[in-house]
């Protein structure tokens, strides 16, 4: 039980870093982005290719963000500045068309072997060895902890950050007061592809790697947020490890195989109660 | 609007009927065979290897003066290949359209067990022959389908013998086994065979988890796992699962005397986890090191020196058993002498050789009886681990390790 | 008009009716066109008519799947014994122990996906916008994944349709059953569209399209309609479901089944590329859709994923309106908007 | 006189922000009431409680005697009490005409009357009530594609097809060319008149409530500032201190 609502918080909280970037896309261009598991999974690779370089992988943490953020620049730049002010259904279709488009794309760049990156951080054992926590997995949640703190800071402090919290708060007054949009979308985006590239380095060395394994990243990160809300960082980070410890507990007592079921069928509960809640009050969620 | 859809029918109608329907068995001195394997999705990479080893045993025969020969003419082999995407429901169709609309009157099988009963119902009722090579799955022997014929051992044979191996070990005493299996055909299968075994032996299955198909975390099976501590631990799930497993278990320093898994070659489970795989016992269809022989292919030495100079990395299994199904074909046809389906499909029930690969011979549900499993283990030394066959005994390359040494040992 | 339209309609029929002999060969590829035009239709009741999103429809499809076939094995034979829990037996069903299951089957096969649609639609159509089709969409992923560990309808590893009696007729005569089921059941779904759509159901979910709260205001009961608009998705999409079970005669959670990334996605996509909302739009979509999807398939082996995604995001983001939208954009006149200028003085009238 | 409908003490709270506080109005059966108020005061609000958009903290709300406050929209609208919108809501989609059939009361939504094939005499109705607000010849246009003042005109025309007994109009005239606004007081005073239907009109234009109303009640923060006559509230220094923003 403490062993796994440890490995609950812990996935929590890479969880949370991913949901991160898709509240921040989410609240700042109205864009929802099936193709988050893709760029996380895309980030994991990088760190993997530094690892068969002879890297260690730990490093991608810093090396996949800097790509990834031109990543996402790039697929900004071609495609979703196209759908931003759109209706989110068209968002949400137009990236799933990216999603499958990168998953093969990665298929053949990659190829389609299962990968792992060896971090040979070891192993942390509490309780007399009836806990044990990999060193990969703690090192993950603090570099998420770190990452998201920075996050928050540099929306705080810096200039585009504040111009970032400008457009999401109102975009036509942002813009009536000289504020680039166009610039903000695109470092958005940037932004939300370089935490996925961190996720991912982290994925890389904690679990698996595969091109067709980023949707459950994406729904996961989805469904972190809609619980949170948007726009509510401490939601965000607590709703993540409800939802790893959630997780580990379901496939600890219903067994493995309903684990993924499990996850989807909260995401409807989660919605249906929110509704049905809000239907007292004769509003609806929207 | 109304003009517009005339214009589009007709334009379907042209579109349809511009398609040659070419009924194309055999064509000139070609014999063209229809395969359906996954080139994209999640088993593209296996897929490719059975792409190549049939590839490999194409080029092989028709690279010979005598290729195939029937009725006193010499014939080569050609494939028609598509892509099913690793779908089931793709795969169907693509059979159906290799029949219908290629004309093809011989199949090869796809990869995995799932794919192979997708489309088996669709060639048995097209009285189709398909000879596979990567569909282990029981349930497609218990069908009553009588043109589908299976070079490969069954799936539940495939980890029997490491918990006969387990008893053994353990003064002829039942053992206390864990396991988890994907949610597929094959995985399943392979559970069924545990089921069995554990019956046979008196054993008792104290965990029995399913993993999901996406597959990236068994930290809570493997937490269990702790808390039990049984004798043996059985992994399936194709090369994620054997992949997550081994870095799961040696993360969180489960401690099994014997843990038993599918799809170590396919995943390269030595080389991507080095050490961490050492003592991972795994059931393969084929070794390198058996010492079986063909004319094609010489030894399964041969073969995989043939193989690594052709493509560029050492076949697993899935190449080598794919291969064989070729070599099955050719020689069922040159024993029908005539490219009769039926007369074919006969000749393959007929079957009794040896190939490289193991020696053929089919059940009356085209099971291949005449092969047993390997199971090898994964033994290092120093940085390089390699693949050792331990079972059965008598081409064993090196002796069993049992029980694992603790991780607080290694 | 009225001449040319039934010229049109009769052509169509005649050459649903006349294909399976013009191209024996591509008879099971037709069936399944029809089926994806059952598909891209009822998934426009709710995405083009009703302007709710779903990417759940699916779920329905696979229930009426797994029923159908469970019925038609349940019938006559241990369940149970069929699937891999109990050993995959084989039994052989005789000619009228198989019509007859398929018949029952087929009828609960419409029957039980209405009532869940029935069941869940009051919890989930309350919910608007990307909530809705985030929540759908949750709900065809974990059909799948629970469909994939129940051990009674062979859990991951599926379970085979029962095969086609023996003793009456080929393997010709059990495609030509099977096409012209699905073609009338296109056809049957086609007509009740139509006339629905005529209705004041249809412009009442035309209604919550366009603005929900408004039809709220003027005394019309949304959530009574949806849910019937739901039921009326279901109930085909349950038949289509049985028929597809019994043509490919291999049921796979995931893959076949609840097939949410194949199957699920493109009947979205064949309902916007044709143009959503619009009644021929579906049909043309999904058409469209079959013909350029195998012609890939053949091909560009390999890449026709790479191919799909792009056309995903060219069709999305480019024609959101799809071929009739452009049409009408085009053409309003065609589709009758006309300003009566006849009737201009009714304007100064107003002073 | 017989009353239709009664405010008796409403509050209305978002969160701390007091939107309606301690509302009470009636409304004679048959007449035209006028509801004005600076920006903000609280006027939509009370619409928004009275046909049941969202519930009220405390208080209760009378229609025909019938207690509404608890009812979901639909239900009262059903019962002849509807609303326009100050933004117009119309389906933009769909032609002047469907928008108006959909608009019509169903007398019941049985099964087989969802089914039902839309009448006739239905489309003809139609057709006349969008030549009484001037807007027949654009009858087979997209409702999305008219301007915001024939929008405006096409609600007021929908809202005439359900056949309510009583109006709530919110802002009738706002966006509307001027010199059709007197042609709409026109109309709006043939509706109270020869269709029987009672108003109850948010208006900002002083010209337009002062020729229409018969009673007005003035709103200002949420609170009942003032009613009676046109001629009493023109008067009223609170009134014209509460629009110049004198306190």
């Amino acid at each position: 039980m403490v062993q796994a609502s440890l490995d609950g918080i812990l996935l929590g909280v890479l969880f949370a870093l991913i949901a991160y970037g898709m509240a921040l896309q989410w609240g700042v261009m109205n864009i929802i982005n099936i193709a988050q598991g893709e760029l996380v999974i895309m980030g994991g690779y990088i760190a993997y290719f530094m690892y068969t370089a002879g890297i260690h992988p730990a490093l991608g943490i810093i090396v996949s963000p800097i790509i990834m953020y031109f990543v996402g620049w790039f697929l900004y730049k071609t495609v979703i500045y196209k759908v931003v002010d759109r209706d989110l259904f068209i968002s949400i279709l137009a990236t799933f068309g990216i999603s499958i488009l990168t998953q093969q794309l990665m298929n053949f760049i990659f190829g389609a072997d299962v990968v792992v990156a060896q971090s040979n951080f070891g192993t942390t054992m509490l309780f007399d060895n009836s806990v044990t926590l990999p060193n990969a997995k703690i090192f993950s949640a603090l570099v998420s902890i770190i990452f998201a703190i920075a996050l928050v800071m540099y929306m705080k402090k810096s200039r585009l950050g504040r111009a970032i919290r400008a457009t999401a708060q109102n975009s036509r007054a942002a813009k009536i007061l000289g504020v680039d949009t166009e610039k903000v979308y695109a470092a958005t985006f940037g932004i939300n592809a370089a935490l996925c590239g961190v996720a991912g380095s982290l994925i890389a060395i904690t679990f698996t790697l595969h091109p067709y394994v980023g949707l459950p990243y994406t729904v996961r990160s989805f469904m972190i947020v809609i619980v949170a809300g948007l726009g509510n960082l401490p939601g965000v980070a607590l709703s993540g490890m409800g939802l790893g410890v959630f997780e580990e507990f379901a496939d600890y007592i219903l067994g493995t195989e309903f684990r993924i079921g499990s996850v989807f069928m909260l995401l409807v509960f989660i919605l249906v109660y929110r509704r049905f809640k809000l239907s007292r009050k004769r509003e609806y969620l929207k | 609007m109304y003009k517009f859809s005339l214009v589009f029918l007709s334009a379907l109608a042209l579109l349809l009927g511009s398609i040659s329907t070419s009924f194309s068995k055999v064509e000139g001195d070609t014999i063209i065979l229809g395969a359906a394997v996954s080139l994209t999705g999640k088993y593209s990479t296996n897929g490719k290897h059975t792409k190549n080893g049939y590839e490999l045993a194409v080029k092989r025969i028709n690279g010979r003066a005598a290729k195939v020969q029937v009725g006193g003419k010499d014939y080569k082999f050609k494939i028609i290949y598509y892509d099913d995407e690793s779908n089931a429901g793709r795969a169907a169709q693509l059979a159906e359209k290799l029949i219908k609309q290629d004309g093809v009157k011989y199949m090869l099988g796809p990869y995995s067990s799932g794919l192979t009963k997708a489309i088996a119902p669709v060639t048995e009722e097209n009285k189709i022959p398909m000879v596979e090579a990567n569909g282990a799955s029981r349930s497609l022997f218990t069908k009553g389908y009588k043109y589908l014929f299976a070079v490969l051992s069954a799936a539940n044979q495939y980890l029997e013998v490491a918990i006969d191996l387990a008893v053994e070990k353990n003064g002829g005493k039942p053992v206390n086994i864990a396991m988890a299996f994907e949610q597929d055909a094959f995985s399943q299968d392979v559970r069924l065979g545990i089921v069995d075994a554990a019956k046979r032996t008196g054993s008792k299955i104290i965990i029995d988890d399913k993993l999901p198909k996406e597959l990236n975390d068994m930290a809570a099976t493997l937490a269990k796992v702790k808390a039990t501590k049984p004798d043996v631990l059985v992994v399936s799930g194709h090369s994620k699962g054997a992949l997550t497993a081994i870095r799961q278990i040696s993360e969180m320093k489960v401690d099994v005397p014997m843990l038993a898994m599918t799809h170590c070659d396919a995943s390269k489970l030595a080389k991507q986890h080095g050490e961490k795989s050492e003592y991972a016992l795994c059931a393969a269809q084929w070794h390198k090191t058996l010492s079986y022989r063909d004319k094609y292919f010489g030894s399964g030495k041969k073969f995989d020196k043939d193989f690594t100079a052709e493509y560029g990395y050492a076949p697993p299994y899935q190449a080598a058993e794919s291969a064989a199904a070729l070599l099955v074909w050719k020689d069922a046809f040159e024993r029908a002498n005539s490219f009769d389906t039926e007369k074919v499909r006969d000749a393959l029930a007929a079957t009794d050789m040896q190939t490289f690969y193991g020696n053929i011979k089919f059940s009356d549900a085209g099971q291949n009886i005449a092969k047993p499993m390997v199971l090898f283990q994964v033994i290092c030394d120093g940085d390089k681990c390699e693949n050792k066959v331990v079972a059965p005994t008598e081409w064993a390359s090196a002796e069993l390790i049992h029980p694992a040494p603790a991780w607080s040992e290694r | 008009m009225k001449g040319n339209k039934l010229i049109i309609y009769g052509l169509l029929l005649a050459f649903g009716l006349a294909a399976p002999f013009i191209f024996p060969a591509y008879k099971l590829q037709i069936s399944f066109m029809w089926i994806l035009v059952i598909l891209a239709l009822t998934w426009d009741v709710q995405g083009g008519q009703m302007g709710y999103n779903s990417f759940g429809n699916i779920l329905f499809f696979g229930i009426g799947m797994y029923i159908c076939a469970g019925i038609q094995i349940g019938m006559f034979f241990p369940l149970a014994e069929w699937t891999s829990s109990g050993g995959e037996k084989t039994f052989l069903h005789t000619p009228s122990q198989y019509f007859q299951g398929f018949f029952v089957g087929l009828v609960l096969a419409s029957i039980v996906p209405a009532i869940v649609a029935a069941l869940i639609g009051y919890g989930i159509l309350g919910l608007r916008g990307h909530y809705f089709a985030i929540c759908t969409l949750g709900l065809g992923i974990a059909a799948g994944e629970i469909a994939g560990g129940i051990e009674l309808i062979g859990a991951g590893q599926g379970m085979t349709a029962p095969p086609w009696p023996k003793g009456i007729g080929d393997t010709e005569l059990r495609s030509e059953f099977f096409y012209f089921l699905c073609f009338i059941l296109m056809v049957v779904t086609f007509i009740f569209l139509k006339w629905a759509y005529q209705t004041r159901f249809g412009l009442i979910l035309n209604a919550i399209r366009d603005n929900e709260d408004k039809a709220e205001a003027m005394g019309i009961y949304t959530m009574r309609y949806k849910i019937i608009g739901w039921i009326v998705s279901a109930f085909f999409l349950g038949i289509a479901g049985g028929l597809m079970g019994n043509m490919v005669g291999y049921i796979e959670p995931t893959e076949i089944a609840f097939a949410g990334a194949t199957y699920g996605v493109f009947m979205v996509l064949m309902a916007i590329l044709g143009g959503k909302g619009t009644l021929w739009g579906p049909v043309i979509g999904a058409v469209a859709f079959h013909i350029f999807k195998e012609g890939f398939w053949t091909f560009f082996l390999g890449w026709q994923y790479v191919a799909l995604g792009a056309l995903i995001v060219v069709i999305v983001v480019f024609f959101p309106e799809g071929i009739m939208g452009w049409l009408r954009e085009k053409y309003p006149e065609k589709f009758g908007e006309i300003v009566d200028e006849a009737d201009r003085k009714a304007q100064v009238e107003l002073k | 006189m017989s009353t239709i409908l009664e405010v008796n003490q409403v509050y209305k709270y978002f969160g701390g922000v007091k939107a309606n506080e301690d509302i009470s109005l009636t409304v004679e059966q048959g007449s035209i009431v006028g509801l004005i108020g600076p920006n903000g005061s609280g006027k939509t609000t009370l619409f928004n409680s009275i046909v049941g958009t969202h519930p009220i903290d405390k208080g209760n709300i009378k229609f025909n005697d019938i207690e509404v406050s608890q009812l979901p929209v639909p239900t009262v609208a059903k019962l002849g009490l509807l609303r326009t919108f100050q933004q117009t809501r119309i389906y933009g989609k769909l032609n002047c005409i469907q928008n108006m059939l959909i608009s019509s009361k169903s007398e019941k939504d049985t099964i087989f009357n969802i089914f039902s094939k839309i009448p006739e005499d239905l489309t003809t109705k139609a057709e006349n009530l969008l030549q009484f607000v001037g807007l027949h010849q654009k009858r087979k246009l997209r409702a999305g594609d008219l301007s915001f003042g024939q929008q405006k005109l096409l609600e007021l025309a929908m809202a005439l097809m359900n056949e309510p007994k009583m109006l709530l109009l919110d802002e009738p005239t706002a966006g509307i060319n001027p010199t059709l606004i007197n042609g709409i007081i026109d109309r709006l005073i043939k509706v109270n008149k020869e269709f029987g239907i009672t108003l109850l009109v948010i208006e900002h234009n002083m010209r337009v409530i002062m020729s229409l109303a018969q009673r007005i009640f003035c709103l200002a923060h949420g609170q009942m500032l003032a009613e009676g006559t046109p001629e009493q509230i023109k008067n009223d220094k609170r009134v014209i201190d509460a629009y110049l923003g004198v306190q």
